[in-house]
């Protein structure tokens, strides 16, 4: 038993916080949030420059090599800092399933493209109408790959939905290729393919999409495709849930500082009863956040560990982790009064992305009835 | 007991449904309000609307008689809000019944009659500045001063989170008149501030939600007929003028409004209906149901002990810290029925044209905004349980 | 609209305030505590000098002639001194069910019989394993009702629960005669019917009962007798509430005289923001109890309220009866101290009843359940 | 990071929980735990398991090697508690860990020895005498007094919740030895009392769930030997202890167990197995279970942190509040599950022989024993979060 980084992971902590820490300025967001998309361009030339993209692709495809566990401390750090990338998609959604899928050319030299920085991948999945997880049941047969007149391969769908970010450059969705389910790759600016862009709360770009005849490639055919859309599923809560402890651990920050400068009724704020209480709440669920996130990631990173302990840890991480965004991002707002919801100070851009990811699927109401679901079903 | 409306109330409340989204919430009017410079009002619409309202009679609604008003009961006007609110009119709280019958008591002669009538016909708004930035809960530390120059004050400072400054004609200003007082709630006195008097300025606040000011004075001279409190005596105007305020603040409709239109969606849009079949989906509905429905009666049974000689200050304290943090309650449940699509700002798949989305990042400001929840569980401590200070 | 009480409610509250606060001291309360079931019968004589038996009995039948409402304050007086005696059992599921049936001699004779205080009614219904409703679903018919070689009529069932309480005299349940839904009635010490007592938390006894060739009469073997069974059901969740406000309103007033006198660090625990708030949601949560409360009996009272306003009405009251009973009793053992769970003090009886009444069918996973269903039902 | 157990670790938490269910739990055994009298020790078959527990080494198991220990680390020592308590077991931890280890380092060598040994054998029990009738959380407030006669301590006063007492062989004891101290905190003593001396005596508290004691000091007289502290020096003796007490309480093995025994239920009781296919039976059981894999970790991390240097201080402050608040809500989702039958105490309807029925009585406690959640909150403000005071 270990709780603590080893080095290289604490390395790779220090350089991402320094990097996002420099060019996470108020300045620089405040400049972002004019844009149409939370994407800043300079900030992504210094990650490539730093090597993270590659973080966690294999040393043969020019990348570094490590582990799940120490690419989401990186995207821990990013929200710390509110940082305007697009990791979560690309990364936990896009770099890490890539290479879970069966080597061939084309998935080859797009590893190397990404560990290069001369490419981003994302998902661009059914959305079931009505915000239900993405990937899951009956949304994954409804785009169609075929060959067309010329035998190049094509791809129609439509109601897809896909990060907005100008920055991607390669997508992968879910078809039926005769009869087969397949997982298809596709160039963001591929003909055919028709986006229509959505604002989400917190800034960030989404994209519903239709695709008529794009031209595609077949990343596999067969194989392990259910089991490889469950991991996507597992790495999106758990790249979401890094994410949300470093927002957690920023919003409980500033607001330990706030309360205790912020005088009233002649003392600090942080000495009344109700605003210390709450905020010792703030580190009760920001602590089973970190400890069911550790336990899960430890359950994913491991070769021995089943796939029912994994989905009920990944939900379990997941149900305090909705928690803890749900709270702390509404007490840390409490105990700043009108300021947390000011735009001139931090917090705001915390609370907003906080709401986003809790609304992100699965959601706690339904981990709740997931989870519910295996033990119910396991003897 | 008897729950119900009675056949009046139950007119009166279809009346005021009717007019709100016949009369008010036409598509111009709309259009303007989902303007964010225009969202709480300001815009030419708003004031044809205002005076609209006023020359039908609904800004005295409440008043009572003796100050030019119709002297309709707690309910009529607990009715009144919650409709236009639900209907989503900006209803001038503040102006209309916070203020407005505080000022027709208390103003003295020389602009009382002007003004009243100025706020009666819907021609004026009137903000409110208590806050500064180093005093929110604690009122008594304010620190912008009016210094007495011969028959006019001369007001410095600074005040912030002054809703609606961006368009009122006056603010409602409270100021300290005595530097060094033997406590500090005394030395406070409430003036009305012209927007248009040489040294007030303001700025913009942009926040998660809504559009908020920051107002300043700079040597703002105003002659003393504009003080409205004795010298020294702003304090008793100050904190009852918050009670009148909270209950308007806690109101029923506009939180079930979310949870009436998510429903619909949910039973009317074929996309949508399958979610309805989900134990987690019918489970969210419910606990909204069901605390709402406590909301619902609470503020009802508030209004009702006004017009029974109640202070109605536990009670409004009551609704407003559970109203509040209920609405925080409801966004969170009805945003998970819309997932995603709920999130959404803008954007063709944004459900419900991004309502809960938009209520989410206005709403937060309820638990603090009005005089903190931590305050209000006070009141409700000491002034409802009994406990000792 | 009208909160009010009128002046017979007054009159009713104020007699059964008094009686219940002569009778329900400390130290009577301490004898009843060392008896196997939690009645008293020297305080039900009293109870029956002062005609409250007959309560919401017809005056035809000798009794006073009021309304559920009026019976209810009852009730909740007998909440608030935590009186030892099955009210909610044989009023709320016994008098005013039997009611609802159609007149009958025995259904006449057996009010008149109530009502003058010689008799007590209270149901028998098959308990669906694991404490699931009782009088829900498929456990109506598992009681069988036939004629014996007699002629005479006899009822046969097993794993029914009553109220253990010696001093009910009389039964009413569910069985099938002939194809149809009966409710039969029998006599708690007739022939047949064997008892074995299970104790409540609270102390209260609870009888699992099987009934053998029991001798019985038939109070109806047709009409609305679904309709019946889920007013009966109504009818205990309105009772379970009136008793929970008393219940809640004294350890609220319990809890309130403690900390406005406990004195730790120097000055009252009251005094401290922590306790004061707390204590102040518990006034929060009992004014959403007596709120919906308040609806769903004037609902239940209106000849003009359709049935799914008042199944939606009874089931938001029982919500957030639940709510408040659950937090209201663990927040005022909290602000005690020892001194809450101390059987020498008041509270502990308080908290046990209090989770009895928080346990009982429907508690509030099933009653959110129930309402879901609802909700998503009408359109 | 790795959270698992290593193989060494994995199989003495085996070992343990094979020696908590077989040599410890035997039938006599639990058959006089279920008497009222004895439900926290003090039979006979107590005293026996206490002293095979000391001859088997699992008291002296993590006391350092200088006072007589093996010197095993927090985790092992965590393992330990954590498998007696779920197995059942009333595990000494305020005798033989929270007070044992101090008591070898400060008693003075008239006594030491032999009180160590009778500790370590498990012949002795300690209770610990702080709380008065007018001092629980405010330890400061002490009045029971100790005053010094010639070679001797007299002390007169009373305790109350000395947990153990009706079978303890010695209270430790707090007591007052200035009674006019400068600062509230100083003027206090920690003594050893035998239970034998004259003067000492104790009453059963029948409380809800658990039997505990006053007890009451009328003229009892030690001599000096028997004092552990320093002269009015007790105060960090005192507090340090109740840093220790701390993690056992919120340990995750004890809730847990009514957790497993429910699931356990559903699953393989053919009478309740169709509970399992209900939502919100599902929902009520992945609630629990998520939220006591957060305890779970968060006490395992906690006692790693002590074997990596830390004080553990806010970590155990972390696991008390939120362990003893899951405690409560796990037993009331595990209760609205068995319904009726989960409710009753006794009788042939009582589901699992009315475990969480008892365990609800019982357990109502942790949220204000030990150092109550609200001084617990604080600690975790100040110390963990640096919050000013």
């Amino acid at each position: 038993m270990d709780f603590s980084l080893n080095d290289t992971q604490q390395q790779v902590q220090d350089l991402a916080r320094r990097l996002f820490a420099d060019f996470c300025t108020q300045d620089r967001l405040r400049q972002v949030d004019l844009e149409q998309d939370r994407f800043d361009p300079q900030l992504w030339q210094e990650v490539i420059a730093a090597g993270l993209p590659g973080l966690a692709i294999d040393e043969q495809f020019g990348g570094m090599g490590l582990d799940l566990e120490t690419l989401l401390l990186v995207l821990t750090e990013a929200g710390r800092y509110v940082a305007p990338l697009p990791l979560l998609p690309t990364q936990a959604a896009g770099t890490i399933p890539l290479q879970l899928l069966p080597s061939s050319a084309d998935r080859d030299k797009l590893l190397n493209e990404i560990a290069a920085g001369r490419a981003l991948l994302a998902p661009a999945l059914q959305a079931a109408e009505a915000g239900a997880r993405p990937t899951s049941g009956s949304a994954r047969h409804s785009s169609i790959c075929s060959n067309n007149d010329s035998g190049d391969l094509v791809l129609d769908g439509s109601r897809l939905l896909a990060p907005g970010d100008s920055c991607i450059t390669h997508l992968w969705t879910v078809a039926d290729y005769q009869g087969e389910t397949a997982i298809c790759l596709f160039a963001a600016d591929a003909p055919g393919v028709e986006r229509s862009l959505n604002i989400t709360t917190s800034g960030n770009a989404i994209a519903t999409m239709t695709l008529v005849q794009t031209p595609c490639r077949l990343l596999t055919t067969d194989g392990p495709t259910l089991d490889f859309l469950r991991r996507v599923e597992w790495l999106l809560v758990l790249g979401n849930n890094a994410i949300a402890i470093g927002l957690c651990e920023q919003m409980l920050q500033l607001a330990v500082d706030h309360c205790s400068e912020r005088v009233q009724f002649g003392k600090p704020i942080a000495t009344f009863q109700a605003v210390a209480h709450r905020l010792a709440d703030c580190h009760i669920d920001l602590e089973c956040l970190r400890a069911t996130q550790a336990q899960a990631v430890c359950h994913y990173d491991s070769a021995t560990t089943d796939p029912v302990t994994i989905e009920q840890a990944v939900l379990s991480a997941r149900i305090n982790a909705v928690e803890a965004l749900h709270r702390i991002s509404h007490a840390t707002q409490q105990v700043h009064g009108g300021t947390g919801v000011d735009r001139d100070y931090p917090l705001f851009r915390y609370c907003l992305l906080a709401r986003e990811l809790e609304m992100a699927s699965p959601h706690g109401a339904s981990a709740l009835e997931s989870l519910g679901r295996t033990i119910a079903t396991v003897t | 007991m008897n729950l119900d409306l009675n056949p009046d109330q139950e007119s009166f409340r279809q009346r005021v449904r009717k007019y709100m989204t016949e009369v008010m919430m036409t598509p111009d009017f709309v259009a303007e309000l989902a303007q964010r410079e225009f969202s709480h009002g300001g815009g030419p619409v708003y004031w044809e609307k205002l005076r609209q309202l006023g020359a039908d009679g609904w800004i005295r609604l409440s008043w009572p008689k003796e100050l030019g008003g119709d002297g309709a009961d707690a309910i009529s006007q607990y009715l009144l809000v919650d409709e236009a609110k639900r209907a989503g009119f900006p209803w001038p709280q503040l102006s209309a019944n916070s203020i407005g019958p505080v000022l027709a008591r208390h103003a003295q002669d020389a602009i009382r009659e002007r003004l009243v009538t100025e706020i009666l016909n819907g021609d004026s708004y009137l903000a409110i500045g208590y806050s500064e930035p180093g005093a929110g809960s604690d009122l008594a530390a304010l620190k912008t001063r009016a210094e007495r120059d011969g028959d006019d004050w001369v007001i410095n400072g600074q005040k912030i989170w002054t809703s609606c400054a961006n368009f009122a004609q006056y603010i409602w200003l409270a100021a300290r008149t005595d530097p060094d007082p033997a406590s500090r709630h005394k030395g406070l006195t409430v003036f009305l501030v012209p927007t248009n008097t040489p040294g007030y300025s303001h700025t913009l606040i942009e926040t998660m939600g809504v559009t908020t000011t920051a107002t300043y004075y700079d040597n703002v001279r105003i002659p003393d007929t504009w003080r409205i409190s004795g010298i020294n005596q702003g304090w008793s105007l100050i904190t009852g003028q918050l009670n009148i305020e909270r209950l308007s603040l806690a109101s029923y409709g506009h939180v079930a409004k979310l949870y009436d239109q998510v429903l619909q969606l949910l039973q009317a849009d074929a996309a949508w209906q399958p979610l309805l079949e989900l134990p987690w989906v019918q489970r969210n509905l419910a606990w909204c149901h069901a605390r709402l429905e406590a909301l619902r009666v609470m503020c009802l049974q508030a209004a009702w002990r006004m017009d029974q000689g109640s202070t109605g200050m536990v009670e409004a304290s009551t609704c407003k810290v559970y109203g509040s943090e209920l609405f925080v309650e409801v966004c969170r449940r009805l945003g998970e029925i819309l997932g995603t699509a709920g999130a959404l700002r803008s954007g063709n798949a944004a459900a419900l044209d991004g309502l809960i989305e938009a209520w989410y990042r206005k709403g937060s400001v309820l638990t603090f905004g009005g005089g903190a929840n931590e305050l209000q569980r006070t009141i409700i401590a000491n002034a409802g349980l009994g406990l000792p200070r």
